[in-house]
């Protein structure tokens, strides 16, 4: 059903109503009406059958469990972004209604993209998400480096985004219709991969490569992290991540494999296209490069941006794998990567807010000045490199053991190594708060608001790894793709 | 060569024009134009293929959906352009570089 | 014991750091002594546990078995055998001494001994866990509170050394998650240890990786996990800067506990479950071992830094361990089932691994308070304190002596079973690695001379003798050290049952007849 | 008997812990502890002696085994073997040890660690006990390093002076090569017979466990120990420096017993001895009784002339067990423990009287030790004086004392053997020559010390006789040295035989298939052997004695005069043959120097460059990549390439327009055109 998106549409519009009554101080309240809208989304998906699978308006998108999980991860995503943006001292500066309305709209985009079927939808839906964030990212028009970010990014999504569509055209031309499910049949039938279906491909992948940043196409990452205000930033590395991937497991799965993908336990890639070794690589290059790049970082947000390239290897790893168990895995490590990489985000706010830097050097001593701080910031990153007991670890370990079930040994050992690597730069964070300074004797306790929001993120952050059943089933029981 | 192929022609010329144009164009402006020759290219195909591959309507439905959001994506873009403006006075996307390693 | 006597050793400690935490940061003492119940506790189950141990009983005992992670198969499952219990009192009882070495620890002792409490969970943790998930989860536990003690409360190199500790075990640890996940898919989709041990060996044989017969890339996998944490020789070097710049007692953890996990997790994990593998891979290990025993007792002669030549020595002396480890072959049938070798090598390993906890920690306490009183470990700065400080010397005689293996101290017999296990089949290495013996011989007592004997250094007329807390500290082990020397017997009879069937295991080895 | 084996133990490891750890606390600073426990095992000694004097069985033989540990299939046995010999060398090491307790209570009379210096003697005693009672190789090992270990702490007991320390770990370290040589002999043994008790290690060579090659590598690896222990050439270099230790110990330990056990284990051994075995045994006692003697002869240091006749007279008897004379080798050990002791504690005497005089000069500088400061003494300490002159003709084997006995017993064996054996004529020739030798330097010292002028007069003057706890030691042991109290009940000065040539039986060798000769052969040839050997030995002693009456006391030719004559032989003798500067410059420099390059490496080059490279190559790759990435480099490369190529295909371009963002655009085109070649091939 659609009735989610409806809601989400309407708070919206009332969103840009009450904008009308805000002077320029109180114009953030819309920000509480929009998390109040997302709550009450939140309630209708809840309200909705769990197990539907149904398409909407003629088969172009569909209500799948798949769907409904990532729509959940998307309306928390959103709504502890909009916590934070009430919090940062970035948008004292502006008037802040349209931002939240923008976000909501994003929001919208990814509950398409996690649902659509049809090759205008999907095109659709990525364009809602990029324009939208194209303008978040520059949404200080004052700052220079903001609007250095929302340029680079509007022509590479541009650019990127046309050469998917390019790819659409190639692939219409080949089966003459643009329903996933019709496509899947045609491709079937049309004996072995033509090279117009392996160009057709390889540009579909250059656009969703481009959403989910992986090498080679992940270039405007860092330069527009850096440069978009950082709770935008935090949200594009996990909302319109977390959509793209949820896209491209349903376009690959449905498009680029035999007819058994999406039922069996483990398939096959489409005969005569083996685009699974190219994802597999991508996946190991992509973080290693992620990885690799962000030691030499200075910058948290940019050191964070470049982790977040890395992390989208380690989560491709669980596509090409081809499985029931590597789809599992990937799912499961975006919700974990959620609460671990808008949690490391947030405390780059909160030390931005009163410690006014985020050079990795000035963090001296913070886990002195302020123990709260430093502790929940440790746990985020433990759990970003990926170390027991702490949720990330649980994440690595799914998507290991996808990758070891399919005998990808190599691919697995590239990934743990990685983690290794990952773990240096983390620690020199760590090593920053703590090895760093001494004993202060004023502690800084950020405000109750603030302190509540870590601790939310960081529970869980520590109670997944340790005892992961519940999201484990809960994933589980999502793993149903719709089916014509 | 039969008529498909002609449009297909003239749609891979227009979509390496777009790249060329996207990827050697300093002004913003014509790098924006770069794009739209990037997304008609695409049009083109959708079109020929939907006329000449006696197919269904979608080709031409895709086609209206991008000329509508490729209008979107420009607006955006000129606004962003002309915010650069203000900021660089120029509208030459490789002034702006200040966001490097 | 329907109480789960084994689930307490693993949590009083936790509880403890817990508590630790919730005092307020200005009142040290009661931190102190939240730590010191705590661990004095742990030491108490310990000890009982042993008294309750059935050693004549095969197998694990005080089982404590429950489902964890449904969905993986993945338990929380405990148990003692006669491997684990010896390595789980020297963990109690270094973790008690080692409360008193750091009382005099001040800059921020709550972030210290919560930290230390968690280690000292995480090490109990690894020598009971008989689940292959929770063994890694502990294993990995361990590293952070390590990273922090070091990294904070370390000397001037401290960072390096804690991040050149963190990236070396984790680069192992990383290859053992691939290789338990590997066992799991291939062996029956468990992590239950037991289980896999049945099956491991049998699952993994038959298959190839990259032309290579699986069993051995596992094998090497966790070889190369346990192996840096011997360390065994290439990857040894992280070892002295960690062991030099961490503070006294972190050292004597580091040397005296996390040194064995390598050597246990080898017998707990690669033999039982891959007998193929230990065999084949017996004569490297040999001859690792050999390498480990005269390089590290050549680097140990070299050094100037007191606490550097004996973190070398720890290297020298975990040879024993390795030597005696591969003398598990002996007793195939191309040795002439020279079970007797066999047993004396592995009873030797596990008994040295014991006795070198116990003399290396006495000789990191000792340097930690030569240290506190000079601020120096130069061991040409002193010089003629015998005269000056008699006590302390004697202490120290007492250590070195047991360090050179000094037969009536326990040093002596453990490396005499190893040497005499390894014997029959690697007669050379074993001849060579004698040398070890010798060199032993050589730094301790030239150290010994340089610091002790000739003139008083003036400089040091007037360095206080040693202190009744670190004296207390001391006894317990030299108590020990002295002990087992005269009568090894308590320790070799928890043992033998357990390890006599681990070389039954290693007998039924398919290749042992072709080796 | 078997009953007060465990005294022997317990009585002196109590009195050491004892003067450990309340020595200081006690009244007279505890020496009375450590004097009875001794005193006990001496009285016990002394009962087990004459049980077995009554007895009066050859082959008397007690033993009793206990499981030390056992790992279930692998059972480790230790236990306690007593007959004659082990309650001849108990009454030995009892009643030296106890006298030198006594004499010690003189001599280290104002000593600052006097309670500490009781408490190592104590545990000397108990680990030579140990030595003595055990009744298979693992305990003997054990008790082996702890004699060791207490010979260090008694050679640097006064640490403070930096040659006793270097000396103290020297003795250490140098037994210890020989040591691992015994270990590997053990482990040898073990490994073929599976236990260590002699009986089944007998056993089990009895029944050609090991092939005969084997069994000879086999007991020389063993016999390496006793090289260590006795000073044997090569290893001999300990012994002398070991002197730095207080004189009684000296006495006890480095003349007396420890040094002894060399040859008691060789003796012990014997029947495991391959012929090939025995007689590189031979070769190493006799040259080094020679090898030592000649040092001996131009020592000036009274104690290194004593050191060195020591290890020439251990070199004697490892000799006399190589010819199969082993009985008459075991005599000797007897005998020599006696008057050695005699010496040494002579010896210290006159150096404690030196000291002395010395002190109340207040001149600190002069050697006590050194003889050329001596001289005319004999008037001052007659005791002293009288006593070593008897233990000295008993060393230098003039009849109506004991060496001459036991050491004409031993020539007798080898000129048998030799005859037996003509190719190795070279043994008797070193025996004899030793001999000559011996009673020239001991004489040589005599006269240096007690006869002609002093260097200073008022030294002389200061020179008195030390208290009765030294002088009735000396007097005992002088005694000792008298033949009759070996030969009872047979009072024939020129024949060894009686009760102890009697209760000491031959055993023969456990070798297979009987190459060695039975030990009733060997007693044969040593009987036939008996009188030209005795004849021979009076003549090179007398010979001998009569040359250093000439030289030093009729001062008919000057030693200066010779030395300048023989010069090069001079030299050598005197520079005890450069051994200690061979060892230093080819085995001890060498090793420090290895062991520095190792550490060097392992630090500076392998941990630095290698281990570190991973995280340094990591480093460099990333901020290579970053680099590449950066505008200008790709400004130069990439976009100018596009351009190029651009404008080589699109024709007519005028000028190359680059811009930064597309810089980006062109990676993705690489990538693009790369994926699509990996995925159309």
């Amino acid at each position: 059903m659609f009735i989610p998106e409806l809601i989400l549409v309407g708070s919206m519009l009332l969103g840009i109503f009450a904008d009308l009554f805000y002077d320029r101080k109180h114009s953030f309240r819309v920000g509480h009406w929009i998390i109040g809208g997302l709550v009450v989304a939140a309630l209708a998906l809840y309200l909705t059958p769990a197990s539907e699978s149904i398409t909407l308006f003629m088969g172009t998108i569909v209500a799948d469990p798949f769907a409904r999980m990532f729509k959940y991860i998307f309306l928390l995503t959103t709504t502890i972004v909009i916590l934070m943006s009430l919090r940062t001292d970035e948008l004292k500066t502006v008037r802040t209604g349209e931002y939240y309305l923008l976000i909501a709209a994003i929001t919208l985009g990814m509950f398409l993209m996690a649902s659509s079927v049809d090759l205008i939808m999907i095109y659709l839906s990525i364009e809602v998400v990029s324009i939208v964030s194209f303008i978040l990212a520059g949404y200080l028009k004052t700052q220079v480096r903001s609007t250095e970010a929302s340029l680079k990014y509007v022509i590479y999504g541009a650019f990127s985004s046309g050469i998917m569509l390019y790819g659409f055209s190639l692939l219409f031309g080949l089966t003459g219709t643009t329903k996933l499910f019709e496509i899947r049949e045609s491709l079937a039938a049309l004996d072995g991969g033509t090279l117009t279906l392996t160009v057709a491909t390889i540009m579909i992948m250059a656009g969703f490569g481009y959403k989910i940043s992986a090498v080679p196409f992940h270039f405007w990452t860092p330069d527009v992290y850096e440069g978009a205000p950082t709770p935008i930033t935090a949200f594009l590395s996990v909302g319109p991540k977390a959509a793209g991937f949820a896209l491209l497991i349903r376009v690959f799965n449905t498009l680029f494999t035999g007819t058994d993908a999406l039922t069996a336990s483990v398939w096959q890639s489409l005969e005569g296209l083996p685009w699974q070794e190219v994802m597999a690589a991508l996946a190991a290059i992509t973080m290693t490069l992620g990885n690799v790049l962000a030691i030499q970082q200075s910058n948290v947000k940019r050191l964070l941006a470049y982790s977040s390239i890395a992390h989208a290897g380690y989560i491709l790893m669980g596509i090409p794998v081809l499985s029931q168990s590597g789809i599992y895995a990937v799912m499961f490590y975006v919700v974990v990567y959620l609460f671990m990489q808008l949690g490391a985000f947030f405390v780059v706010i909160t030390i931005k807010n009163k410690f006014g830097t985020e050079e990795i050097e000035e963090y001296g001593g913070i886990g002195f000045k302020s123990p709260y701080l430093g502790v929940i910031m440790a746990i985020f990153l433990f759990s970003l490199t990926g170390l027991p007991p702490t949720a990330g670890f649980i994440g690595k370990f799914y998507l290991f053991s996808a990758v070891i079930d399919a005998k990808m040994y190599w691919l697995a050992i590239v990934g743990a190594l990685n983690s290794v690597i990952a773990l240096y730069y983390y620690m020199r964070i760590v090593k920053m708060m703590y090895l760093q300074g001494e004993r202060e004797d004023e502690l800084y306790m950020p405000s109750k608001f603030q302190s509540i929001l870590l601790a939310v993120l960081a529970v869980p952050t520590i109670i997944f790894g340790v005892y992961w059943t519940p999201i484990a089933d809960w994933i589980r029981n999502s793993l149903v793709f719709f089916l014509p | 060569m039969n008529d498909l192929n002609i449009y297909l022609t003239v749609g891979a010329i227009l979509f390496s024009l777009g790249l060329y144009g996207v990827i050697t164009r300093r002004n913003g402006v014509a790098v924006l134009m770069g794009v739209e020759l990037i997304l008609n290219s695409a049009n083109v195909n959708f079109v020929a293929f939907a006329r000449f591959g006696g197919m269904n309507l979608s080709g031409h439905i895709f086609a209206m959906f991008v000329i509508i959001l490729a209008a979107a994506e420009a607006a955006v873009a000129l606004a962003i352009i002309i915010n650069l403006y203000n900021k660089f006075g120029t509208v030459n996307v490789d002034d702006a570089r200040s966001l490097k390693q | 014991m329907d109480w789960n006597i084994l689930s307490w050793l693993v949590w009083l400690p936790v509880i403890g750091a817990g508590l630790i935490v919730l005092v307020p940061r200005d009142k040290g003492d009661t931190m102190k002594w939240i730590a010191a119940a705590a661990t004095a506790f742990q030491l108490i189950f310990a000890v009982l546990l042993w008294s309750q141990f059935d050693s004549s009983h095969v197998g694990f005992q005080f089982q404590e078995k429950m489902s964890w992670i449904a969905s993986f198969n993945i338990q929380y499952y405990l148990g003692v055998d006669g491997l684990s219990l010896p390595m789980v009192l020297l963990t109690a009882l270094l973790s008690f001494l080692c409360v008193f070495v750091s009382w005099k620890i001040d800059k921020a002792p709550k972030g210290y001994f919560a930290l230390f409490l968690l280690l000292d969970a995480g090490m109990m943790g690894v020598f009971l866990s008989l689940d292959f998930f929770l063994f890694y989860v502990f294993w990995e536990v361990m590293l952070l509170p390590m990273y922090f003690l070091i990294g904070m409360w370390g000397g001037p190199q401290r960072e390096y050394a804690a991040i050149k500790f963190f990236l070396y075990t984790l680069a192992g640890s990383v290859l053992m998650l691939v290789a338990i996940l590997a066992l799991y898919f291939t062996c029956g989709h468990t992590f239950d240890m037991t289980v896999l041990m049945a099956q491991a060996n049998d699952g993994l044989g038959s298959m190839t990786w990259w032309g290579f017969n699986a069993l051995k890339v596992v094998w090497i996998m966790l070889f190369i996990a346990f192996a840096i944490k011997v360390p065994v020789f290439p990857f040894h070097t992280w070892l002295p800067l960690a062991h030099v710049e961490a503070p006294t007692a972190v050292s004597v953890i580091l040397a005296g506990v996390l040194l064995k996990m390598g050597t246990y997790g080898m017998l707990r994990i690669s033999y039982p479950m891959l007998p193929d593998g230990a065999i084949w891979f017996a004569g490297a290990l040999a001859l690792l071992a050999l390498i480990n025993i005269i390089w590290g007792a050549l680097c140990a002669l070299a050094q100037t830094d007191l606490k550097k030549m004996v973190a070398y020595s720890s290297v020298s002396h975990m040879g024993y361990v390795l030597l005696g480890m591969a003398a598990v072959v002996a007793a195939g049938a191309k040795n002439g089932g020279n079970v007797l070798a066999a047993e004396a090598g592995m009873n030797g390993a596990v008994l040295q691994m014991f006795n070198h906890g116990t003399i290396t920690a006495m000789l990191f306490i000792l340097v930690g308070v030569i240290y506190d009183r000079a601020h120096h470990r130069n061991i040409d700065g002193f010089g003629g304190l015998g005269a000056r400080m008699p006590i302390y010397t004697g202490v120290v005689a007492l250590a070195f002596f047991a360090g050179l293996g000094l037969p009536g101290l326990s040093g002596f017999i453990s490396e005499a079973m190893c040497f005499i296990g390894a014997f029959p089949v690697f007669k050379t290495i074993v001849i060579i690695s004698t040398l070890g013996i010798l060199l032993n011989a050589a730094y301790f007592l030239w150290a010994f001379q340089r610091m002790f004997l000739g003139k008083l250094n003036e400089k040091y007329v007037d360095l206080p003798e040693i202190n009744k807390r670190e004296l207390f500290t001391l006894i317990p082990l030299a108590v020990l050290v002295i002990l087992l020397g005269i009568y090894p017997a308590p320790v070799l009879d928890v043992m033998k049952v357990t390890m006599g069937h681990l070389i039954q295991i290693i007998q039924q080895s398919s290749l042992l007849a072709a080796f | 008997m078997m009953t007060f084996a465990p005294y022997f133990l317990i009585l002196p490891l109590a009195a050491f812990a004892i003067q450990i750890f309340f020595g200081k606390r006690l009244p007279r600073k505890g020496d009375w502890v450590s004097i009875t426990a001794v005193g006990t095992t001496l009285c016990l000694a002394i009962a087990m002696f004459v049980m077995m004097l009554f007895l009066y069985e050859p082959g008397a033989k007690a033993e009793q085994s206990f499981e030390w540990f056992n790992l279930g299939e692998l059972s480790v046995k230790i236990g306690v073997l007593i007959d004659n010999v082990t309650v001849i060398m108990l009454l030995v090491v009892a009643l030296v040890s106890g006298l030198v307790h006594l004499y010690s209570v003189g001599y280290m009379k104002d000593d600052p660690r006097y309670s500490r210096y009781f408490g190592y003697l104590s545990l000397f005693t108990f680990s030579m006990n140990g030595i003595i009672l055990s009744n298979n190789l693992l305990s003997i090992y054990m008790f082996w390093e702890l004699v060791g270990l207490s010979s260090y702490l008694l050679i640097g007991f006064w640490f403070e002076k930096d040659s006793a320390a270097n000396a103290s770990k020297k003795a250490f370290l140098v037994n210890r090569v020989g040591d691992i040589g015994m270990f590997i002999g053990i482990m040898l043994f073990f490994t073929a017979t599976g236990s260590f008790l002699f009986s089944d290690i007998f056993a089990g060579v009895a029944a050609g466990a090991l092939p005969l090659p084997l069994l000879t590598v086999a007991g020389l690896c063993l016999f390496a120990g006793a090289i260590g222990k006795s000073a044997q050439v090569p290893l001999h270099v300990w012994l002398p420096d070991a002197m730095e230790g207080p004189t009684p110990v000296s006495a006890l330990i480095h003349a007396a017993t420890m040094v002894a056990a060399g040859v008691y284990l060789t003796f012990r051994m014997f029947p495991l001895f391959t012929p090939e075995a025995l007689t590189v045994i031979a070769y190493v006692g006799g040259v080094t009784a020679i090898f030592a003697a000649i040092i001996a002869v131009t020592q000036n240091d009274i104690k290194r002339v004593l050191a060195y006749s020591t290890v020439s007279q251990l070199g004697y008897m490892v000799m006399a067990i190589g010819t199969g004379a082993y009985v008459a080798g075991f005599f000797h050990l007897t005998t020599h423990a006696a008057f050695k002791a005699a010496l040494f504690l002579c010896s210290g005497s006159v150096i404690h009287a030196m000291h002395h005089a010395y002190h109340k000069l207040g001149d600190h500088d002069s050697d006590p030790q050194d003889m050329r400061n001596m001289g005319g003494m004999k008037s001052k300490m007659k005791i002293t004086f009288l006593t070593m002159f008897m233990a000295t003709l008993a060393l230098s084997g003039v009849p109506f004392m004991s060496g001459f006995l036991s050491k004409d017993a031993i020539l007798a064996g080898t000129l048998s053997f030799a005859t037996h054996h003509p190719e190795h004529f070279l043994l008797p020739l070193f025996g004899f020559g030793a001999a000559l030798l011996t009673a020239f330097y001991m004489f040589r010292l005599i006269f240096m010390t007690f006869y002609g002028k002093p260097a200073k007069q008022e030294v002389l003057d200061n020179i008195h006789e030390s208290p009765a706890t030294m002088t009735t030691p000396l007097i005992v042991l002088a005694t000792l040295s008298i033949f009759i109290v070996y030969t009872l009940p047979y009072i024939n000065p020129f024949s060894d035989h009686g009760w102890f040539t009697d209760l000491i039986v031959a055993t023969n060798s456990v070798v297979p298939q009987h190459v060695n000769p039975s030990a009733h052969e060997i007693a044969e040839g040593i009987h036939h052997a008996h009188l030209p050997a005795m004849i021979i030995s009076l003549i090179v002693a007398f010979t001998g004695i009569a040359l250093a009456v000439v030289i030093y006391l009729k001062k008919k030719f000057s030693a200066e005069k010779l030395a300048k004559n023989l010069a090069l032989p001079y030299k050598l003798s005197f520079n005890k043959f450069f051994v200690d500067e061979i060892y230093d410059r080819f085995l001890i420099n060498p090793t420090i120097k290895l062991a520095k390059a190792v550490g060097f490496f392992d630090w500076e080059i392998y941990d630095k460059y290698f281990i570190n490279g991973f995280g340094r190559i990591t480093e460099r790759l990333s901020r290579f990549i970053g680099i590449t990435m950066d505008y200008d480099v790709l400004d130069q490369q990439i976009v100018d390439g596009v351009g190029k190529s651009t404008r080589f295909f699109g024709g007519a371009l005028k000028f190359i327009q680059t811009g930064k963002i597309q810089n980006y655009l062109v990676w993705v085109l690489g990538g693009i055109i790369i994926i699509f070649i990996i995925q159309a091939m």
